[in-house]
């Protein structure tokens, strides 16, 4: 039988270009096989942080209302915006606090710097490992399709509309060969001062 | 042909030793029509005279290749030939697989032989009907042996079966010492004179029945047929019967040959009777 | 011949009212057709040696090897239908094989000896097969030191210090008997074979021949059967050629050399 | 040999209070590696595979090539590729009746009968079956490039393009894009884009980067790249070092 | 006093646990799936003028050192050697498959011998059998040579039937320690060019110390043999291993905290 | 730290008796060296993180700060090794605070062994404990069940056995910093080659007795990526999509800002508490 983390399906990749980040996820919500949704966005914004939750449904909803419950209480605390460096920590410690009783889940932040405008994004196993990457990461059941894809396409320095093909590109490419995702996807390209969202036209299979 | 009581199967000997049954299926090679084979040090040629059975029919097959380094030409009963070369290829193919080895020429050479002698020593069998040319070229050199039904193997530096083989013989017999040092070209030429000694009188090579295979260092087995051939027969230049062109004591040598031959091999037999004694005794 | 006719030579395992079998007779007598084959069993092992009567001079020579090996131990020399002895050759193989098979250890050349010349045998005694046309000259050396049998198309077996077969066996034998068996050692046989091989050939029959010897030999060849160097073979050659023109000087024309 | 860093590493937790008695089976399967890939163009057709050879954590071999060229006048390349000892087995049987077919017969076997001799010999150990990957490829009877793909037990399938073995879930999706150009559309009209040929000069370059890029993600990828073309000239093969780590 | 034969000669099943009695019982359909008597590595690897490979005399039973005088090195043929780790008792029934082999490529005394690759291949397809019988002969065993063309072989095969070639090949743990440090030496066949037999046999003897080292299976005596391209085979026997290094634990103390 | 948190455990036992495995972690097959020389003692390791075959990450770091002079490398499940180190890493930097000692590198060992020993083997962490103090340089390793070795030399990981090849064969008792380095690159190496489960570059640390440890990232980097035979940047508008919403990022503190759809562009204010 499939691992927890495969049961509801779903996919995500964010990858860096020239300052700017794109965040992307598939729009699949199944039951093993069983197609249930084809309207279950797994990208959450906090602040000018954006993370990709995928793995088990109810985790996927538990963590993005703990971390939307976290990064308001930071708000509250430091009166500060958080920055995604921070944020990545805040997720790692999430996860490790269930060292030994883990959410199933394959985290994927992104965002940009707002005092250096560097572009930010990085991965997390299910116990919050943190994977810093200057490329891209990769996460959810197509994961394999996405590395191949993303190594083969990605280049650096890609300009945000460059970026956008790309990472699109790689998306559906992947998630059409993953039985488990798929059914549209979302695409999120943020630059220091502006988020473009696109809903993509995808097989709905 | 006298009978007695000796021939009627190959498990019986003659008061002087001898199996006629076997010496009978000797005979069936004569029937067929000329093969010839010759080696020099780096290759080895077989050629053939096909025949076909009227004018409007095909022409029998001949030369068999048996394995890239490995072929065969028959003389005689052509069915015969075809189990025979089956069973080579089977070899072949299990010496291949089991070793990562080219069979040598020699080894599957023997099989044959083995294989053949045990119909000649088992009640309800018939010896083979067929004379073959075995010709190889394996890691220690080009050979060429030649298989008779009595199970005997021999290796030659030229040889020839089939009928009118013993021009063919002459031809060889006058030629080999020169053999050693030839190209592939000059081998394949001398072995088409010593098969154009074997066409009866009116007859001569053409692309429709001449066979050419050929093996050697660097050269896998490589059998000409038809337009094939067509390149050869050109180099070879005159390609009819040398007969008229024979001196005497050749035509003696032949006239003894002609004895031994007990039934006249008209081209238009391919799958020749056994005279004498039919082989309705087989199984 | 009291044979022909009386129909008790038509069919192997039949006997003759005088109690004969006729077909194995018959087989002899293709023994008898065929080039000389001799064994002596010397100090330390085994010599074979064979006159191979050259029928072609297509024939390549040296190619076509009469002498065989049975196991590594083991050499056997024969005179007959050569089909034949490659059967019975093949049977010895198959017999020595299960052997090692089963112990684990080289087979005794008097158990092979017994075997095969129970097969032999076993050719002698049904109407659906007919004897072996050879006689057969096997051995070798085993843990018991050398061994030399005879096995006749019969299935007869004995062992020999010296063993002939074939054309020229009776010169053989009686060259044989001359020489200090079986104190002779491995070298000095063979140089002996190669003599006896050449006296025993007839030159007014058969034009040309071939001589082939092997040895089986403790100190020679560390007890394997192996074809005896170029070198000694060519030695052993011209000393029997030298003393076989010394011979035949008078009464015979030396002109194939 | 492996289950040694298994332990180590990825069951830190083992149960050790499992009462059963340890059992040594005998498995007689394994996995030794190993991505190959296919595309087939106009005249000609690709078969590609690394040459790295490995068990477990381990690196067998460098290069033991593992694309295969059947023996004929119009010869035919395969590889199998997943348990080695079933690959190379099933290749080198696959030959011998590719052999025989053409003394039966007296013609070269065509490749759709390949193809289906290929699903027969792998359907013939539907219980006990050969734990490979099968690609085949060469030219039809038109002369136009051909890639058959089969599952372990016969399943298979003409294809424009295939990738098989340890990595071929990360090239497959590239090549859907590259050479179907799946979920591209023309800027100009937005409609799909239709796949045309490739060049074989195209097609070899994708199948280095597709290569390049995996061995970059997949550790048991790399050292080198042996491509096998086919063209009606027969067999062509070429080499590129991939990375070694 | 015990009165059970069986347990005769036995280690102690209070020291070693108990007999594995599944192995005596066996019945005609069940077959060996367990190894008793085992060698451990064998190491091999190309140079300049042929292959030198190496094991050592070890014959272990489970954790027992049982015989010290394992020779696990065979010559096959005339110019063929075949190492074996794993299974004693399947090595020597492959030993004595091996020796009728040769003899009946003997027999013809024609100048057609067995070479490596031809003896590669004939235990490949005997070892892919019996694993495909679900009944394998447990050993890992290289084959040293000649090829056809008359350059280094050397090659690898299983109990599994895998097969593989490399410059450099290790059977057991010899392929996690020595592997490293021939490969070093020849990565591809072009670096055994470059390689002379002087430092090969070095690299082997100093791999068979790093063994004995780290490998709890393994002894200090060994057995080396050379196949040289010009058709020699040579075996070096009861080698020792030279220059061994353990005076350094003296200057360790206790396993962190203890005092020097 | 505050603990463990176990709320989820149930819930996954079930699902684990319900028959769906517990997934992995990345758990790295890796390379880790250390070696002592005279007046110090320098670490490495190799940068690839795996998950399954699968190349998580090529260039992580597994070399971890634990105090100015104690480093340690880490092999076993990434995830602890991080925070396994981060954890004793703080208690050491209190307990130095207390004291106004340099924290000692048995120090260092004594709270990782204790911490590992308590979880029994859960937390996967396998160690390379490297430094200098007072008494001198100091090498160490852990095992994840809390038990703790000295060396002069140390290898750990999946590749462990192809670096300790290299030391065993190459490592003498007395070397130079330079001698000691080069030998701990080579083991690195011996691993990136051979064992699949260790890639891509060579991280070092040298700790030398009354000197601030130096971290080498990437000493070695061996396995750069060739350039690609083609680009395969898409033209724009490749890709067809079905909406578009453009928002520019959000103003601090302006939280109720989500509800408005603004088009326009236009960079934002920092704000400037951060500064």
């Amino acid at each position: 039988m499939s691992d927890p983390s495969s049961i509801n399906g779903g996919s995500i990749v964010a990858m860096a270009g020239k300052d700017c980040v794109a965040i992307a996820c598939d729009m699949r919500l199944g039951m093993q096989a069983l197609t249930v949704s084809n309207d279950f966005p797994k990208i959450f914004q906090y602040n000018n942080s954006f993370i990709g939750l995928t793995g088990l449904g109810t985790d996927v909803t538990t963590l993005s209302e703990v971390f939307r419950y976290k990064v308001n209480m930071y708000n509250l605390r430091e009166e500060r915006d958080i920055e995604p460096e921070t944020f990545a920590n805040l997720v790692s410690t999430t996860l490790y606090e269930k060292r030994f009783g883990p959410y199933f889940v394959g985290p994927v932040v992104a965002g940009i710097n707002s005092k250096s405008g560097k572009p930010y994004i990085c991965g997390f196993d299910l116990i919050g490992c943190i994977n810093f990457a200057k490329d891209f990461v990769v996460g959810g059941t197509s994961s394999h399709q996405l590395f191949g894809m993303c190594e083969s396409l990605w280049e650096p320095d890609l300009e945000p509309e460059d970026l956008f093909e790309t990472i699109s590109q790689a998306l559906m490419n992947a998630q059409d060969r993953d039985a488990l995702s798929g059914w549209g996807g979302i695409v999120y390209v943020i630059t220091k001062d502006k988020i473009v969202k696109r809903l993509l036209k995808t097989r709905q299979d | 042909m006298f009978r007695n009581s000796y021939d009627n199967d190959s498990i019986t000997y003659s008061p002087t030793g001898r199996l006629f049954q076997v010496e009978y299926a000797l005979e069936a090679i004569k029937q067929g029509s000329a093969s010839v084979g010759l080696v020099s040090k780096t290759h080895v040629v077989i050629v053939a005279l096909k025949r076909n059975a009227e004018e409007l029919g095909s022409y029998q097959k001949k030369i068999i290749r048996i394995d890239n380094h490995l072929g065969i030409a028959l003389a005689g009963l052509a069915p015969d030939a075809r189990v025979l070369s089956n069973f080579m290829r089977q070899q072949a193919m299990t010496s291949k697989m089991v070793y990562n080895k080219p069979i040598p020429v020699a080894r599957v050479a023997h099989e044959i032989g083995d294989k053949a002698q045990k119909n000649t020593q088992t009640y309800g069998r018939r010896p083979y009907g067929v004379g073959l040319l075995v010709a190889g070229y394996d890691e220690t050199g080009p050979h060429l042996f030649e298989f008779l039904p009595s199970g005997t193997v021999l290796e030659y530096f030229g040889a020839a079966i089939g009928a009118r083989s013993q021009s063919a013989r002459t031809y060889l017999e006058r030629n080999f010492e020169s053999f050693p040092d030839c190209t592939a070209e000059e081998l394949v030429l001398h072995g088409l004179r010593a098969l154009r000694d074997t066409l009866a009188q009116d007859k001569e090579l053409l692309i429709q029945n001449t066979s050419i295979g050929l093996v050697g260092l660097d050269t896998p087995f490589k059998l000409y047929d038809n337009e094939d051939v067509g390149e050869w027969l050109e180099k070879l230049g005159d390609v009819g019967s040398s007969r008229g062109r024979r001196q005497a004591e050749e035509a003696e040598a032949e006239a003894a040959a002609a004895a031994e031959t007990s039934a006249p091999a008209d081209e238009d037999i391919p799958v020749p009777d056994v005279p004498a004694e039919p082989i309705e005794t087989d199984d | 011949m009291t044979s022909i006719g009386t129909g008790y030579d038509l069919s192997n395992s039949v006997f003759s009212p005088d109690g004969r079998n006729f077909q194995v007779e018959y087989a002899s007598k293709a023994v008898e057709a065929d080039g000389t084959a001799i064994g002596i069993r010397c100090a330390d092992g085994v010599v074979f040696a064979v006159e191979k009567i050259v029928s072609s001079k297509l024939l390549v020579p040296g190619a076509n090897k009469k002498i065989q090996t049975i196991d590594k131990h083991v050499g056997v020399a024969y005179s007959g239908l050569t089909p034949d002895g490659r059967h019975l050759v093949d049977r010895g193989r198959s017999e020595s094989y299960s052997w090692r098979g089963l112990y684990k250890s080289p087979i005794g050349v008097p158990i092979l000896a017994d075997r095969l010349s129970g097969y032999v045998q076993a050719y002698t005694c049904y109407s659906s097969v007919r004897p072996f046309g050879v006689s057969v000259i096997v051995g070798g050396v085993d843990k018991s030191g050398p061994h030399l049998y005879t096995i006749e198309p019969s299935g007869a077996f004995w062992g020999y210090m010296g063993a002939a077969t074939g054309k020229g066996r009776q010169a053989a034998k009686s060259e044989l008997e001359k020489l200090d068996l079986p104190n002779i050692s491995a070298r000095d046989a063979v140089k002996a074979a190669a003599k006896i091989i050449y006296i025993a050939h007839d030159d007014s029959k058969d034009k040309d021949f071939e001589l082939e010897i092997s040895w089986v030999s403790t100190s020679e060849t560390g007890g394997d059967h192996q074809f005896v160097p170029k070198d000694l073979l060519d030695e052993a050659e011209r000393l029997a050629k030298a003393e076989d023109d010394d011979d035949d000087d008078d009464d015979d024309e030396m002109d194939e050399d | 040999m492996n289950t040694m860093f298994a332990e180590q590493f990825n069951e830190p937790a083992t149960n050790h209070s499992t009462a059963a008695p340890i059992e040594h089976r005998f498995n007689p399967y394994s996995d030794n590696g190993g991505t190959i890939l296919a595309i087939s163009g106009a005249d000609y057709a690709v078969l590609a595979g690394d040459t790295r050879h490995i068990s477990g954590y381990s690196i067998n071999s460098r290069f033991q090539p593992r694309v295969h060229t059947l023996p004929g006048e119009k010869p035919l390349i395969v590889s199998a590729n997943g348990f080695s000892a079933d690959g190379e087995t099933l290749v080198r049987r696959l030959a011998q009746r590719v052999e025989w077919y053409s003394y039966n017969h007296n013609k070269p076997l065509s490749a759709k009968s390949c193809a289906r001799l290929i699903q027969t010999m792998l359907y013939g150990k539907r219980m006990f079956p050969y734990y490979v990957a099968t690609i085949l490829a060469g030219l039809d009877e038109n002369g136009r490039g051909a890639v058959y793909s089969f599952d372990p037990v016969g399943s298979y399938e003409r294809e424009q393009c295939r990738a098989g073995g340890a990595a071929a879930s990360l090239i497959m999706p590239f090549l859907d894009n590259q050479v179907n150009l799946k979920n591209q559309v023309d800027p100009a009209t937005g409609e799909p884009k239709i796949a045309t040929d490739l060049s074989l000069e195209d097609t070899v370059k994708l199948v280095k980067d597709a290569f390049s890029s995996a061995t970059e993600r997949h550790i048991q990828v790399g050292d080198y790249l042996e491509i096998k073309i086919v063209t009606k000239d027969g067999v062509s093969v070429e080499y590129f070092p991939l990375k070694r780590d | 006093m015990d009165h059970m034969p069986e347990n005769w000669g036995r280690p102690r099943s209070d020291v070693y646990g108990s007999y594995q009695h599944a192995i005596h019982s066996a019945g005609p359909q069940s077959h060996t799936q367990v190894p008793s008597i085992t060698g451990t590595s064998v190491i091999a690897m190309k140079f300049n003028n042929g292959v030198i490979l190496a094991a050592d005399n070890l014959g272990s039973y489970g954790s027992l050192a049982r015989f010290t005088d394992q020779e696990r090195l065979i010559k096959v043929g005339k110019e063929t050697v075949v190492g074996f780790s794993g299974d004693a008792s399947d090595m020597q029934y492959l030993e004595s498959m091996l020796e009728r082999l040769i003899i009946e490529d003997n027999y013809e005394q024609d100048g057609h011998n067995f070479r490596a690759p031809h003896i590669y291949e004939y235990l490949s397809r005997v070892m892919y059998n019996r694993r495909s019988k679900v009944d394998p002969l447990w050993n890992a065993i290289l084959v040293a040579g000649k090829k056809d063309d008359g350059s280094p072989f050397l090659g690898y095969v299983d109990l599994l039937g895998i097969t593989y070639s490399s410059p450099c090949i290790a059977t057991g743990y010899g392929a996690y320690l020595a592997i490293p440090l021939l490969r070093k030496l020849v990565s591809e066949d072009e670096d055994a060019k470059n390689v002379t037999e002087e430092q090969a046999r070095a690299a082997i003897d100093e791999s068979m110390k790093v063994l004995f080292y780290r490998d709890a299976r393994s002894l200090d005596k060994y057995t080396v043999a050379t196949v040289t391209l010009d058709g020699n085979v040579k075996f070096d026997k009861d080698v020792r291993c030279q220059n061994m290094n353990w005076r350094f634990a003296e200057g360790i103390r206790g396993y962190g905290t203890q005092k020097q | 730290m505050v603990g463990f948190s176990f709320d989820n455990y149930q819930r996954n036992q079930f699902l684990t008796a319900k028959g769906y495995p517990v997934p992995t972690a990345t758990a790295t097959g890796t390379t880790i060296v250390g070696c002592r020389f005279d007046g110090g003692v320098v670490i490495a390791a190799d940068t690839r993180a795996t998950e399954g075959d699968i190349v998580a990450d090529k260039n992580c770091e597994k070399l971890h700060r634990m105090s100015p002079s104690i480093w340690c490398a880490g092999a076993g499940t990434a995830a602890d090794c991080e925070f396994v180190t981060q954890l004793i890493s703080s208690t050491l930097e209190l307990h130095s605070m207390s004291t106004g000692r340099a924290p000692r590198v048995v120090t260092c060992l004594t709270l990782l062994k204790q911490h590992l020993f308590k979880y029994q083997g859960h937390i996967g962490a396998y160690l390379i404990v490297a430094g200098t103090d007072p008494t001198g340089p100091k090498l160490f390793s852990i095992h994840a069940h809390g038990s703790t070795d000295v060396g002069y030399y140390l290898s750990l990981g999946s590749g462990s056995m192809a670096a300790m090849a290299t030391l065993e064969s190459k490592w003498k008792k007395s070397m130079t910093k330079q001698e000691a380095m080069e030998l701990c690159a080579e083991a690195i190496e011996a691993g990136i080659w051979n064992d699949l489960g260790s890639g891509s570059n060579v991280d070092m640390c040298v700790m030398e007795v009354d000197k601030p440890a130096v971290l080498y990232r990437n000493y070695r980097t061996p396995n750069e990526r060739s350039t690609k035979e083609k680009s395969y940047v898409f033209a724009r508008g490749t890709t067809a999509y079905m909406s578009e919403r453009v928002r520019p990022t959000v103003k601090p503190l302006a939280y109720d800002i989500f509800e408005e759809t603004v088009s326009s562009t236009g960079g934002g204010e920092s704000m400037e508490i951060d500064g």
